[in-house]
């Protein structure tokens, strides 16, 4: 059956990965991004970094508001569950390891132990901020990246195995692709990989995994023809906007300071997504022959993902050409081949992160310009096509190791406390049958 | 007695309400519905999909009213929630065979004045 | 019949003081004040004005709901849309030409084209921030004037309508006052008028331009029996709050640094809002029999509108003197005038952005202060009633553009793609016939 | 009766408490804390704590949705106003009078007059920051304390007596307990009393008061029958996040700076919020079978009142032990306490408030850490078991004063507008009773 | 077999279920609806406008049940749902000519139980 | 004219609207009702209270049709809306002594149609 054979293939592509990246380029391993730590603090990068860090976690209840608008009534406290118990498990699961081993020094593949529970995590300075700063920001990404994979599995998924996923994907798909591209001696920062603030880490990761989870999962009852619209858009679009400035926090704080190439990150971040926004509602217009709100919103995160691995990179007109870029890949992502392929992604995770994350990744070969940001490389147009290839094994390798290793988590659950809830539960609405609350009482 | 049953358009109801207030009609009930007809129904687009909605918002007026009002009831629902257009809705009327006012336990037509 | 009266007269009152100021007041020019490239780039204002950008961002949104909660319900989507469009496109139109229109140097009247797809905009040091910072914190302003105008015109306007309405708009009336005001050389600036954040680039223009909408628009149906209570209060309190959040990094961030006039800023406007909130509750309470928590959110976002000239000039007295009758002035203008004047401004953005605009710049010449700032100036109760000449030209000269070249506009529209959505599409709702969405779904 | 005998009980206790303190410790008053006005500004000092002031303001209106959500349908707008008309009223009495007596010079008791009307409150240092940004920091803090008693009395307290309370609570309870432990010279500061943000100032304040006031207004109709289900999920939810992320203000904010205190203070209040938002989660599995989202979020809130006094003096596993701790003490206090004491706090203010504040202002003399920040102490675990007598003798303090005065305060409302709604207004709602509003109207 | 339909006060609903219940009544369906009648409506303020709502909640009852506990049943909601002050409601009383229950395809008196 | 009006699952709405077009009926009108018969209610909680909501949300549907048809629209009713499991919801059959258009003020059979 496909399912078997697509795990095995992307189990086996993931090995080759690790083995070649392990002889080839063990050696080039950068030095330590995170772990230097020298220097005194600067309170205005400080301060730009801990404003970033609260946008970050918005973003959190933000996508809990966006998927819940688009949910159904009768599901929408165990879709904004999803994200909120993400926020309380990650947090604590951070603090413990999952910071020690992403950004710990380690070997090519994982950070080490001695930074566990925070031992040796301090107020001293790591560039320009404290250590603790660093690492809270990181923190949210950590939460984030995993919430944003709900948006595949709603409607269906047990909330127990949704809990036990929690730790294991954090620790067994998060922290490695994190420490490959972010950590001290990771391999694809060794390969000189771009990735500004996740495209890979977050976008690919969480698109892939939620493409995973959805083949395990099977479709919900009824599906495709029981598709039903939103029930609240105006939750959805402020969802979308608190995406949007928690996103400034994201990009713009990923330069770890307040600085020129912070405020670049700032702009080519509004810029894309604006964009991606109006390609996506001209391509609505085109299409349904109406542009809608809900389409503006989607695109908009679109254009947010794909300008996140660009976003230290490329200048104002490379993030026109991101956006629409953008735009364009997750609509028909999200909209014809989901339905050629005919899985059943609830809120299209698949169509706009992992497609949009991949776009983006490699939009950033194409557009990065060494005069925005010296720590960065010229991409394709500024005459230098190999950054292609680091962005192309990046993409490839976020895509198996995700794959690979969500496969093997869905197969854990599944055996254990089961992934899908019962038919009964799923008519019933994962509200009242996963939480005994029902999101809207009015009666009373 | 009679019980006169209206289906009508939303955006009629305030109309129809103020005709029924001119003929001094007793009081009535009102309940949102959905309904389904001659006229089709709307579509609405949700990532690219059309999602066909074939129950149109409704309002559904009761009226309990003696017999011989009813004819008179009838026709200023008939005058002021019709347009023209598929989709003015209808009007029932049955019988009802008690009325009993809650807060008096009058019965009859007492009740419903 | 009077609307080409008023077009006509508006018209040329506007090329007269156009013709007064480049005869009287060209040789007066102030030196660049966004212009001066040198310096270095201080990490705390940076980070001051990084945030207050993504504080500005998040008003539009804020406002989208606070205005789609008064809305009808059949209206919401639409009415969130015309916000969240305008973010998408300003966005882009801001970067491509309309930042250079706006603050390149020019001549009195407009920028020039030099940084036109911000060529030359780079991450050198403008003051003591980026010049790119500077240029996305301007950008947020430009996108948040002209949503505000969507508040009079909502339940109505065809939304193709709205959307050719943005690019002209922004380029042909947001740039040249904005240019007058804060651009290099803007006559306005020149002369003296005080405006620290915008209370006639925004707040006026956004207010005449609403009024001359309105006008050419005409009434809902049904208007004024028709008038329906808001749908959603929750939502209309919450964009009144992330108005009120989003407001100081609006008025505190146009000190362009994080110093004490920032300070400053930030506590007037704090002060001002509270008192005009309070004081439209007492009027309410007075007039309706009971206080209203509309009324209260709609007295705080006039307080935030007249504060907005006079943030960085004034004291915390001087703030309550201007929220007292920021409440006053819009009430009256709200509820009264109104009335008496018979246009449909639906959700009464005459009544409080020109009303509270236009109080909010006079009164800054009454209570300025040079001891608070001593880049401003004094006003009337300081000993300079002088001060009052440049806010009254200011202005009037911002009601002429903003009114003659909107009708311009509206008049290009309306014969064009039209301007009022059809009978039948506004009694079926905006959202249904502009959208194909339904802002509320709970059968599904 | 009971009530008076309480009053009686705790009125003396503050008197006595009053007296020591006079006595014992007026000799040992620390140096001033807010008022050594000198050094310069730092700009990115002055960056984080506008921020913070911004994102603590934010609190507030999230607390509205976070109580409204909980509150019925019919009393949806009530329950926000009362957290709306605190921002305006206390806004305005904090400026005129409200700082000076909190902040001014005065005795061990309460501060002076100096600063009436901001007199000589301007944009010179106080530390690092301009005198403003300090004043306004805590307007914030004011505003919040009071919002948060609502919860216990909504659903049946009068809007005038609300009013009415507004500026007597914030002068003779709120004032006095800030200067107690923040102000120069405060009693509860002079013995060595720790409270970063706020745990006895802010949260058993407003815990204790609310009890007070739940036994002055006695239950509402049909209590505990008639108990009704949230009858918005979703804003009770987004308010959880709003006051999460606000939360950030409140407390690395407190350190005044961006340093690596606040950083610490950051990490810490995120940790314990998300154990304690996790514990609540288990304890409702446990107990109800099932896990509930408003559960979670109660815990998220229970977490961050507890962190608060303590959150700048621990490190991490210190902050797991209160986060845990907060997520029991809470849990159980709001549900099974108030069920065997029987009083009606309608959202469970002191169970969370009270309780979770008492808890985080002992459990700092457990964990605090000198090595965390030198200008705290070592707490029991640390070898100084003598931190927990001034925690204990602050707790107790605060209790009793809040306590003892709140209920003349009420006693005083009761027999002049009177404090309870009638029957007629309660059944038929608070919103369309008092505020002639109705929350949803969605026929129009 | 008769329907009793009752119009009833929002607040009143818990009450009159518990009386029907003790009567041990074989079921119910509840509506919500707005009514009008002897009853004024309520007045509501938008920015200094009274916008007046004629229509006020109410809630909706029916009971499908033989005939011979229909007085057993008006007798619970009159008791009940009385607060003696305008706005109680009414009961109206119809002849229903078949009853189904789906579960089983059973008609009749069998069906409501 | 009879008017058949049937509680059903929420669930089963869509299925039972999908048999009556296939019997070709001429409209139906659908309100959102509670109920409470057999089946027993759920149970929410809040903080550590259970909160019993014994109204479970149905729908109801009314089709009025000739008499003839009937027989045809309930079997189409039960067949589709049936689980087997308590809650599937009732039919209940009237008398309807008038149908009026609204559009046209036709009357009887025609104005169903
Ligand atoms: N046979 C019927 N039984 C019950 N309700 C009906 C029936 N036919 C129509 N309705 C109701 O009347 C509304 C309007 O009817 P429709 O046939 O669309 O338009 P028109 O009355 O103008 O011919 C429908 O939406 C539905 O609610
Ligand atoms: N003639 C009627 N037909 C249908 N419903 C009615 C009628 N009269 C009253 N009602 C319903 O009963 C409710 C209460 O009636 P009202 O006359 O206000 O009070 P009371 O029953 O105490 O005299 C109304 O809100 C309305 O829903
Ligand atoms: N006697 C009745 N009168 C009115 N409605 C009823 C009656 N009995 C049941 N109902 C409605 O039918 C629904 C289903 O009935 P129930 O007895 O629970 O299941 P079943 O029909 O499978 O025996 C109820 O929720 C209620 O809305």
């Amino acid at each position: 059956m496909g399912k078997g054979a697509f795990l095995g293939a992307t189990s086996i592509f993931a090995l080759m990965c690790a083995l070649y990246a392990s002889t080839g380029m063990a050696q080039e391993l950068s030095p330590a991004q995170a772990g230097d730590l020298e220097g005194v603090i600067d309170s205005g990068d400080n301060a730009w970094i801990l404003a970033s860090s609260a946008l970050v976690l918005i973003m959190t209840p933000g996508l809990a508001l966006f998927y819940g608008g688009m949910a159904g009534t009768k599901n929408m406290v165990n879709t904004m569950w999803m994200s909120f118990i993400v926020i309380c498990t990650v947090s604590i699961q951070w603090v413990l390891w999952g910071y020690s081993l992403s950004f710990a020094e380690g070997n090519w593949f994982i950070g080490g132990f001695e930074w566990v529970a925070l031992q040796g995590v301090g107020q001293e300075a790591t560039g320009t901020i404290p250590h603790l700063t660093f690492m809270i920001f990181q923190c949210m990404f950590a939460i984030i990246t995993l919430a944003l994979v709900s948006g595949a599995v709603v409607e269906r998924m047990k909330f127990s195995a949704w809990l036990l996923l929690i730790p294991l994907w954090t620790t067994a798909v998060y922290a490695p692709i994190c420490h490959w591209v972010w950590g001290p001696g990771g391999w694809l920062g060794g390969i000189g990989a771009l990735d500004f603030a996740g495209g890979t880490v977050v976008h690919i990761t969480s698109g892939a995994s939620a493409l995973i989870l959805c083949l395990f999962l099977g479709a919900r009852k009824g599906y495709p023809k029981s598709v039903h619209p939103p029930h609240n858009i105006p939750f959805t679009m402020l969802g979308a906007a608190l995406l949007w400035v928690g996103w400034f926090g994201f990009n713009a704080g990923s330069e770890l300071a307040a600085d020129g190439i912070a405020a670049s990150a700032f702009v080519v971040t509004n810029t894309a997504t604006a964009c991606a926004g109006f390609t996506w509602s001209v391509l609505d217009w085109a299409h349904s022959g109406r542009p809608t709100l809900v389409g503006a919103c989607s695109g908009a995160v679109a254009g947010l993902v794909a300008i996140t691995p660009a976003s230290g990179f490329v200048g104002p007109m490379g993030s026109i050409a991101i956006g629409v870029g953008a735009g364009l890949v997750c609509y028909y992502g999200s909209v014809y081949m989901k339905k050629a392929l005919g899985y059943d992604d609830a809120l299209d995770v698949v169509g706009i992160h992992a497609l949009g994350g991949s776009w983006g990744a490699f939009a950033t070969g194409i557009f990065a310009q060494l005069s925005v940001n010296p720590g960065g490389a010229d991409g394709a147009i500024y005459g230098n096509p190999y950054q292609l290839i680091p962005q192309s094994i990046g993409i490839a390798a976020s895509w198996a190791w995700a794959c690979g290793i969500t496969a093997i988590l869905a197969l854990i659950i599944k055996y254990t406390v089961g992934l899908k809830a019962s038919a009964a539960d799923e008519t019933a609405g994962m509200d009242i049958s996963q939480h005994k609350e029902i999101a809207y009482s009015h009666e009373t | 007695m009679k019980k006169v049953e209206a289906i009508i358009r939303v955006g009629k109801l305030n109309a129809v309400k103020a005709a029924l207030e001119e003929i001094k009609h007793p009081g009535l009930t009102v309940t949102n519905v959905r309904g389904h007809g001659v006229q089709k129904g709307i579509t609405e687009t949700w990532r690219g999909k059309s999602i066909k909605i074939d129950l149109l918002d409704k309002v559904k007026i009761e009226i309990v009213s003696p017999d011989k009002d009813v004819s008179k009831i009838i026709a200023a629902i008939v005058e002021e929630g019709k347009t023209g257009n598929v989709g003015d809705g209808k009007i029932f009327v049955s019988t009802v065979d008690e009325v009993v006012r809650i807060r008096t336990g009058e019965k009859g037509e007492k009740a419903v004045s």
